[in-house]
């Protein structure tokens, strides 16, 4: 009862704020719609019983990209006036039309397939590590040995988009 | 229902309530250390040595009148103060007073990252509070302030991972509990890490020497130049929180938290007769002395000096802390 | 109803996908393009750690783990290119950055 | 007896400390000193060995000792299946090493001493220098001597071939004398090649290395009638003799070593070392008795050599060059006695010759320092009345030489003849031709040197350029000794410390040969007795007995005949050297083409040079040119072909390949013209149609399930 | 394999020392020359320190692999980060990090220009080198073998003389191209294993048990040979190698002769006789007439030589030839005297560079012609020399005798026609190394220039005290070297000669009479041995 209260609430203050971040005339309020998304998001790892990702979401996104996004808009938005929303190629309408009816489908597809498999196999079961609760640790493990190639291969392309942000955005030396 | 709602929201009461009283007199603490220093004598007026002083700022603040600027936006200048102060209380729901869970509200196993991410969300209500005053030396100390705050968190972060590295856990009460097993604050086993966070705090409290953000000569009052009344209030309420964490954080991870000096010799016993908390708080008081002990003593940074200390200096040796760390640990 | 299930973090998900999906379509900023696209991102955790919490199976976790690096590398690198653009055509108009056609 | 091995470390020692710090730090005399002193202990230490040796029953004198593993164990086939190819460090005392050891140290001892004065004028570094390599030559001598295996012995004979080297050509900045030194190592290496794989297929044959092992099992096999293993081990071996005992072929560089310092040369290229080769067949008698072919070879060389040896001593001029070619005749000689199973013949003349060409080396050697480093007879003469401690000891030694009783020469060569004689006539008058021929040329050395009229240049002023002439650079060095001065004053006596060995030489010339005494004159051949068990492997062995004896009064008879021709051929020197000089110019001319080709010494040089040396480095020429111009011009080939190929692959890869690509390219970018509308460049349109793509594909799905 | 426990990852610490120096000398600024140069040798030094244990810890009684250490690399190919040693890598390691000091330390004056990198590049070569001799997984052998190539390229090619890129070019392509078809003979033995055995792996201790039929062994052979030739180098393949020799700086030039061709040698011994003990035998004419014939054409050639170190080089060749000779002669002793030989190379081949650097260093040139008469102004350095000559030519009482004596006893009880020959190198040897030493040492001083010469300093005397030492030592008690290649050239000879008993077999059956007995273990057990082995 009050778990699925918690989700109701969460899911809704998730969609709305999506809605909120997408709407939103002033980018910097877009980002503090999405940063407050982020958290709620956060929360719902929670209960998902994924503290460690949750925590990440809030430190990496919240904290570092979104923070990035809020520069950046500063940066960039400060004399332009907001946005028009009137649409020369009418792609805004077809655009919402469109994705609702791909909502609709994918929602179709998607409970239809989960009842199906729910039915066939009864539950679905994992495969894979079993995990408690307090999985910090267990994560540490299965990241550092069973995907500790494809955890290299990120680190290396954070470098490799740390120093290309860097070339992008540092003005040359000449200018 | 009284475990798992009623008894955690009194605590939470309770703290809040702490936290915000050990602000005001932290404030009437500076005012008198400073001009002690400073061969002043400090408030003197309200109350016997000025002690009452605590109370009657609070007072003034909530009194005065709560302008917000025409040009503003009104919405995120009021929600920035509040995105400012929240997560510095947040952090407090797991910072443990003493060994018991009476001492604390919830020990959760990623305790540290916790604290890391939760503080990092701060950040917001200085950049929003400066950029929705609509005025440049706000934005400007805003946008000065969150690089700063950047910066500096990564070399604390890294710095913290190091002790991580040492202790094997997240949690705090873990880390503290670590270090009554070793017998050995872990400041003698990470004396660099140590300092560096130590430095790293003050940057990312805006605390002297790196006060850059609110540099008066500058930038005017810094971000909450437009700022007055309980706004203001708020985020000076926010700024002493954050010390007061930063202080927890530093004691808990280096000088063992609740524990008496030297928790493995049995004939110091007789420290145990102090509580836990108190020697939790004693010792956090005293790191809160340092730092305005520190704030009396430096100058200021001049701002391409804070950033290059920040990313030449600090980051490259906190990664460098932890690979020596990492080699010990491989090693030994 | 009352039982929270997979399906519905999933249509919580597909939900908030669509959403990130139709604020590419519809915006003309880019920054709040990125940010739909972050959305859309999030989407794909939800689900992740929804059915890694159902399947016992840590690995969903992990993925979200290197979802939030790649989220992180794209916001770095897209960025940077909106500012280089931006200091060179003063603007941020996704229809006014069209010189790649052809 | 244990402590034989220190009898060579004892020198080794006195190298070493010569050698690392004598150079730098000591002085002449202490260099001396510890030469000296060290080669003098050695020989105490080896009277007293040889001492307790004879206190042994006859049965017993072979003590063995091993000081050190030097070749652990390590499996090796051999003909008797898997042997061990092991070998230590060890030394042996046995009658024939126990002579060969009074020998060593006692000629050894006497010539350094001899050697204290001689290279007195030497500077400092130079005598230190001097003694650290005599001290070393006696070193790896006494291995040679001792060693128990061939291996440990193979060690000693490189040894003294590098010290020969060393020694020779110790006036290194003499042209002659380096080259001549490396003449001596590399001629021996030539050597060197048959002995080691004489070593290699004795090893093979008996799956040992040691010296009785090998006497005893040999003996053990049957007396080879063809040219057997054995034959072919022992020639092999005495290949290696001819190599380090200078005869033919490999005898050339004996006359050439000349070059060293005269007490060098006596002491290794008369007495000690050119006789190892002799030594070693001696070691190895058991093996060659086996080999009656090898042995009919060895005889023939041996004596072969004597005799043109001694032809060419009879016309040389250089002092030490007739003693050279005597020196390698008596070797001949002494191969001649093995050859014809007479071991115990050849050790005895060994010995005598040991002490007699000592004697007549050294007694030139005083002879050259008192001339001022003059060798050239022609320009000596009437010297007796300066140096007559050198001519009587000479005279001695020439006498002893000549095999004249009752000195040592006389018992030891008429043994040689006797023994010949059994084995075969024809040798036995080719070795008394020989004989007479020593005589002559010995003679002819003493008459030209020492009586007649003085023929060399006047003193009292600097010598002229010619009588410098052989010197080279270290005569200017002037002589300190006797009081002199700088410069020359003229033949004078040598001092003390080089004439008080020859006195003890000469000693040692007149009565060695009195432990051979034949039977014949009433002695029992003490030595041919004491020597005995080496050459039978302690009586493992027993050699066929010679078919026939003479009798004592035939043997009697031989020795007369030859002391009679020797007698004759003394006073035929006597006459044409001394009391009429020009007889021997007549004869000369008399006689001028073999005279030419025994002046040139056969033109074996001549003719080696053509042949062997110059074919070796023409060889080395040519091959180094097809090294670098076939060998390495493949290499380079190879490369210039590769680079020509892929110049070709690069027109092609322009022209032909690379233009095919063009040709598709150009192709694609005239169609693409179509289809180009569809890019707009708006990132929104691109989404547009994915989702579109999305919604076909969901669609779809949905329709098909 | 106790010893491996107590000393865990020696061969790691051993390889890594010499990059891990080159690694601190890459962050020190390229003008603190001196710094530099200090950093270079106390790592080198420190190199051999770590070394030396394994010399006291390698038990020569234990016929396994000792201070094995053994990691996955690659997986999903089964390469293996597989170390360990026997008898032979304990040699030829410590004889590398040995000469690794003394080539750092030669360089010291001799290197002027770029001399950080120059000492990179030589840290690096020791790595490599070490490398090679402790790999016992194929592929991180190959990985070694191409690692050495491409310092040495650089040293010679940088820091060389004259002709130097046209010497660098040319050993680097012509072992490449070595390498290359070895590579493919690797991938043979690779493929083969899999078929047999169904594993993918590079494991030599597996390719030691195969046993993979003749005619593939053929061509292994011949592909493996192809490659180690040209690293001997073997006759009609040494060309590189005066070249490199010439046009190298002197610790090149020492470091090639003394480790660097023993590579070849050693993967000779190492791979192709146990893993393609058939085709060894089957090529085994064919491998001992090019070994003589590198013999006599390299001492004759040597001979012909006007530039010193032209002519040490051609000795190399000759030398080299002798090595191979004695391997090929598969028998026991003669393995080991080969081993033992490649011992004296390093020690007399490298000393006599050095004494050509030495002088190179005053004079600046290499003509024999220059010199003359050092005797007289260089006495140190003409003893010096003196002694590496004769130990070069095999003098009794020096180490190159015992290395030869084995070598030819060895390949005499297999064929006396082929020991016949290969022993006119004894004497061509002594030619032109004694016509060497007359034309530099011997006469007078004639080139004024040569008159103020310096004799050896202490520094110079210091990097050939070392090589003396273990000449004499080599020549007079050999046995501490024999004891530690005993068990291993049984496992060799084991998988060439099925026949043979093993040493430490015999052992165990007692003091029975060792020929009898090692006649009766081969009778009674043609099967147990294998099992005894491992």
């Amino acid at each position: 009862m009050a778990e699925a209260l918690l989700f109701y609430t969460l899911a809704a203050l998730i969609l709305g704020l999506g809605v909120m971040v997408v709407s939103a005339r002033s980018a910097v309020h877009s980002v503090l719609f999405l940063v407050v998304n982020f958290l709620l998001v956060a929360v719902l790892y929670v209960t998902l019983n994924a503290e460690f990702v949750a925590v990440i979401q809030v430190l990496v996104y919240a904290g570092g990209i979104v923070v990035l996004y809020l520069f950046v808009v500063m940066l960039v938005n400060l004399k332009k006036a907001p946005e028009r929303f009137s649409d020369p190629r009418r792609l805004a309408r077809s655009g919402l039309l469109l994705g609702g009816v791909v909502l609709a489908l994918i929602v179709v597809v998607v409970s239809s397939s989960l009842r199906a498999g729910m039915a066939s196999e009864g539950t679905l079961s994992g495969f894979g590590t079993p995990f408690t609760s307090g999985n910090t640790e267990q994560l540490g493990w299965v990241l550092y040995t069973s995907y500790l190639i494809p955890f290299e291969l990120a680190s290396m392309l954070l470098l490799v988009a740390m120093i290309g942000a860097i070339v992008l955005a540092k003005r040359h030396l000449g200018d | 229902m009284l475990d798992t709602v009623v008894i955690p929201l009194l605590k939470i009461a309770v703290l809040v309530n702490a936290v915000l009283v050990a602000v005001t007199f932290l404030v009437l603490m500076e005012r008198k250390v400073i001009a002690w220093a400073q061969s002043r004598l400090g408030p003197m007026r309200v109350g016997p040595y000025g002690i009452l002083q605590a109370i009657a700022d609070p007072i003034k603040l909530i009194l005065k009148e709560d302008i917000t600027p025409v040009k503003a936006d009104r919405h995120v200048f009021t929600l920035a103060p509040i995105m400012s102060l929240v997560p510095a209380l947040v952090v407090f729901a797991v910072v443990p007073f003493g060994p018991d869970p009476l001492y604390y509200i919830g020990d959760i196993n990623v305790g540290l990252l916790f604290i890391i991410s939760v503080t990092s969300i701060g950040v917001y209500g200085i950049i929003l509070g400066g950029w929705a005053s609509n005025s440049k030396y706000p934005l400007l100390a805003s946008l000065r302030a969150s690089a700063q705050l950047i910066s500096y968190e990564i070399a604390v972060t890294m710095t913290l991972v190091s002790v991580i590295l040492t202790t094997g856990t997240l949690s705090l009460v873990g880390i503290v509990e670590a270090q009554q097993e070793s017998g050995i604050w872990f400041a003698f086993i990470q004396p660099v890490a140590l300092v560096l966070i130590f430095i790293g705090g003050l940057a990312e409290t805006n605390r002297a020497p790196f006060d850059l953000p609110e540099a008066e000569t500058e930038l005017t009052g810094g971000f909450h130049t437009e700022y007055s009344g309980m706004r203001f209030a708020l985020f000076f309420l926010a700024e002493y929180a954050n010390m007061i964490v930063i202080s927890a954080i530093v004691v808990l991870m280096f000088f063992g938290g609740w524990l008496r000096p030297f928790p493995n010799i049995a004939f110091l016993g007789f420290l145990d007769l102090l509580p836990a908390w108190i020697w939790f708080v004693g010792k956090v008081f005293l790191f809160l002395y340092v730092f305005i002990w520190i704030r009396a003593t430096l100058p200021r940074y001049r701002y391409d000096q804070l950033m290059s200390l920040g990313w030449k200096v600090l980051i490259p040796v906190a990664i460098g802390n932890l690979v020596v760390t990492g080699v010990f640990k491989v090693v030994f | 109803m009352l039982e929270i299930t997979p399906l519905h973090y999933s249509l919580l998900s597909a939900a908030l996908f669509m959403i990130g999906v139709i604020g590419v379509l519809v915006r003309r900023n880019v920054i709040i393009i990125f940010m739909s696209i972050e959305l859309i991102l999030n989407a794909v955790n939800i689900n992740l750690v929804a059915l890694s919490d159902q399947l016992q199976d840590l690995a969903g976790q992990v993925f979200v783990v290197f979802v939030i690096a790649v989220a992180a590398a794209e916001a770095a690198v897209g960025l940077g290119i909106i500012i280089a653009f931006y200091r060179n055509k003063e603007t941020v108009n996704i229809d006014e950055i069209q010189i790649m056609r052809w | 007896m244990d402590l034989i091995w220190l009898i060579p470390l004892l020198p080794g020692l006195g190298a070493a400390l010569n050698g690392l710090l004598g150079i730098r730090y000591f002085s002449k005399q202490t260099a001396g000193l510890v030469a000296v002193s060290t080669m003098a202990v050695a020989f105490v230490l080896s009277v007293i060995a040889f001492a307790g040796l004879l206190g042994l029953p006859e049965e017993e004198r072979y003590h063995e000792v091993t000081v050190a593993s030097w070749i652990p164990p390590i499996p090796l086939e051999t003909a008797n299946g898997i042997g061990s190819f092991e070998v230590p460090w060890a030394f042996v005392l046995d009658p024939l090493s126990g002579m060969m050891l009074l020998v060593v140290t006692g000629i050894g001892l006497l010539i350094h001493v001899y050697s204290v004065g001689y290279i007195d004028h030497e500077p400092r570094g130079g005598v230190a220098r001097f003694f650290c390599y005599l001290n070393l030559f006696c070193f790896f001598m006494l291995i040679l001597v001792l060693g128990s295996s061939f291996l440990v012995m193979f060690v000693g004979w490189e040894g003294v071939g590098l010290c020969s080297y060393l020694l020779i050509g110790y006036w290194y900045r003499k042209q002659s004398a380096s080259d001549a030194g490396k003449k001596a190592f590399i001629v021996n290496r030539i050597g060197d090649w048959g002995f080691i794989l004489g070593i290699f297929l004795v090893f093979f044959t008996f799956g040992t290395l040691d010296f009785r092992s090998v006497a005893e099992a040999a003996a053990g096999m049957p007396v080879e009638v063809g040219f057997g293993v054995l034959s072919l081990i022992c020639l092999f071996l005495f290949i290696g003799a001819t190599g380090k005992s200078a005869q033919i072929p490999l005898y050339v560089w004996l006359p050439d070593a000349m070059e060293g310092p005269t007490p060098v040369s006596a002491l290794i290229h008369a007495a000690t070392m050119v006789t190892a080769g002799v030594y070693m067949v001696c070691r190895n008698a058991v093996l060659f008795a086996h080999a009656p072919m090898v042995m009919e070879a060895v005889a023939w060389i041996g004596v072969l050599t004597a005799f043109m040896a001694a032809t060419i001593g009879l016309v040389q001029t250089d002092i030490k060059r007739v003693l050279a070619y005597s020196t390698v005749s008596q070797l001949g000689y002494m191969f001649l006695a093995t050859g014809v199973g007479a071991f115990a013949a050849g050790a005895f003349h060994l010995m005598t010759h040991a002490f007699f060409k000592a004697l007549l080396f050294l007694g030139s050697g005083s002879v050259i320092h008192g001339m001022n480093e003059e060798q050239d007879m022609r320009r000596m003469g009437g010297l007796k009345p300066y140096m007559p401690t050198t001519f009587w000891t000479m005279a001695i030694g020439a006498v002893a030489i000549a095999g004249i009783p009752p000195l040592a020469g006389f018992f030891s060569k008429d043994e040689i003849l006797y023994r010949t004689f059994l084995h075969s006539q024809v040798l036995w008058g080719i070795g008394a031709l020989t004989a007479v021929m020593t005589a002559f040329y010995m003679f002819r050395l003493i008459n030209m040197t020492f009586l007649g009229r003085y023929r060399g240049p006047e003193w009292g002023q600097p010598a002229g350029g010619e009588a410098a002439h052989g010197a080279g650079s270290h005569g200017d060095g002037g002589h300190d000794d006797g009081g002199h001065g700088h410069a020359w004053h003229g033949p004078h006596e040598s001092p003390r410390t080089m004439t008080v060995p020859l006195m003890v030489l000469a000693v040692g010339a007149v009565f060695a040969g009195f432990i051979g005494v034949p039977a014949a004159l009433g002695g029992s051949n003490v030595i041919e007795h004491f020597l005995e068990p080496s050459f039978t492997a302690f009586g493992a062995f027993h050699p066929a007995e010679e078919a026939h004896h003479l009798s004592h009064t035939a043997e009697l008879g031989l020795m007369a005949l030859s002391v009679l021709l020797a007698a004759g051929a003394i006073l035929f020197a006597y006459r044409n050297y001394v009391r009429q000089p020009a007889a021997a110019d007549e004869m000369a001319r008399t006689f001028a083409g073999p005279h030419r080709v025994l002046t040139n010494k056969y033109y074996v040089d001549e003719l080696y040079g053509a042949t062997v040396v110059r074919g070796t480095m023409e060889g080395a020429n040519g091959l180094w040119t097809v090294d670098q111009r076939v060998v390495d011009g493949a290499v380079n080939g190879t490369g210039w072909t590769t680079i020509f190929s892929s110049w070709v692959s690069h027109v092609l890869d322009k022209y032909v390949v690379d233009g095919l690509v063009n040709f598709v390219a150009w192709v694609c970018a005239e169609a693409s013209y179509v289809f180009r509308r569809a890019q707009t460049g708006l990132i929104q349109n691109y989404a547009f149609a994915t989702l579109l793509g999305v919604f076909a594909f969901v669609t779809w799905y949905l329709l098909a399930r | 394999m106790s010893n491996a426990a107590d000393t865990p990852s020696l061969l790691s610490l051993i390889l890594f020392t010499p990059l891990a120096g080159a690694l601190v000398l890459l962050f020190v600024g390229s003008r603190q020359v001196d710094l530099i140069r200090w950093i270079a040798n106390a790592t080198a030094a420190l190199g051999f320190l770590v070394s030396l244990p394994l010399w006291f810890l390698y038990d020569s009684t234990n016929p396994d692999w000792q201070f094995v250490e053994q990691m996955e690399w690659i997986p999903s190919i089964g390469a293996q980060y597989f170390l360990g040693v026997d008898g032979f890598s304990v040699l030829l390691i410590l004889l590398t990090t040995m000469m690794g000091v003394i080539a750092v330390l030669s360089s010291w004056n001799a290197i002027q220009t770029r001399v950080k990198e120059y000492y990179i590049f030589l840290l690096m070569l020791q790595t490599g080198m070490i490398g090679a001799f402790v790999a016992l997984d194929f592929l991180l052998f190959f990985l070694f073998w191409e690692v050495m190539l491409v310092p040495m390229y650089f040293l010679i090619g940088i820091w060389g003389s004259d002709n130097r890129l046209y010497s660098a070019i040319k050993f680097f392509l012509f072992t490449l191209v070595g390498s290359v078809i070895m590579l493919l003979g690797i991938l043979a033995v690779y493929f083969y294993h899999q078929d047999v055995t169904g594993v993918y792996t590079f494991d030599i201790t597996q390719f030691h048990e195969l046993n993979i039929p003749y005619d593939l062994q053929w061509w292994i052979f011949l592909a493996f040979f192809l490659g180690f030739a040209v690293k001997v180098p073997m006759f009609p393949f040494h060309t590189w190698l005066p070249d490199a020799h010439t046009d190298a700086p002197t610790a090149g030039s020492v470091i090639l002769a003394a480790v660097l061709l023993k590579m070849g040698t050693y993967g000779f011994i190492r791979f192709s006789l146990p893993i393609l003990p058939e085709a060894t035998q089957a090529f085994v004419p064919a491998v001992v007439l090019l070994s003589i014939i590198g013999i006599v054409y390299g001492a004759l050639v040597a001979m012909a030589q006007r530039d010193w170190k032209r002519l040490v080089a051609y000795s190399s060749v000759s030398h080299m030839g002798m090595v191979m000779l004695g391997m090929f002669a598969l028998t026991p002793v003669g393995i080991t005297g080969s081993i033992v030989q490649q011992l004296n190379h390093g020690i007399s081949t490298g000393a006599l560079f050095l004494l050509v650097g030495v002088v190179y260093e005053r004079r600046h040139t290499r003509m024999i012609a220059e010199y003359g008469g050092l005797s007289k102004i260089m006495p140190v350095y003409a003893a010096i020399f003196l002694i590496m000559t004769m130990s070069s030519i095999g003098l009794p009482t020096l180490n190159g005798f015992i290395g030869e004596v084995l070598i030819l006893q060895g390949i005499f009880v297999v064929s006396k026609t082929w020991a016949f020959f290969a022993a006119s190198g004894i004497v061509l040897g002594a030619a032109y190394m004694l016509w060497l030493y007359q034309r530099t040492m011997f006469g007078t001083v004639d080139n004024p220039k040569n008159e103020n010469l310096p004799d050896v300093s202490l520094r110079e005397f210091a990097t050939f005290a070392p090589l003396l030492l273990l000449a004499v030592w080599i020549g007079l008690y050999p046995k501490p070297f024999l004891d530690r290649l005993e068990t291993s050239v049984d496992k060799v000879m084991m998988r060439v000669n099925a026949d043979y008993t093993p040493r430490f077999a015999v052992a165990a059956e007692g003091d029975a009479d060792a020929t009898e007995g090692a006649i009766a273990v081969v009778e009674s057990a043609a099967g147990p041995i294998r099992g005894g082995a491992r």
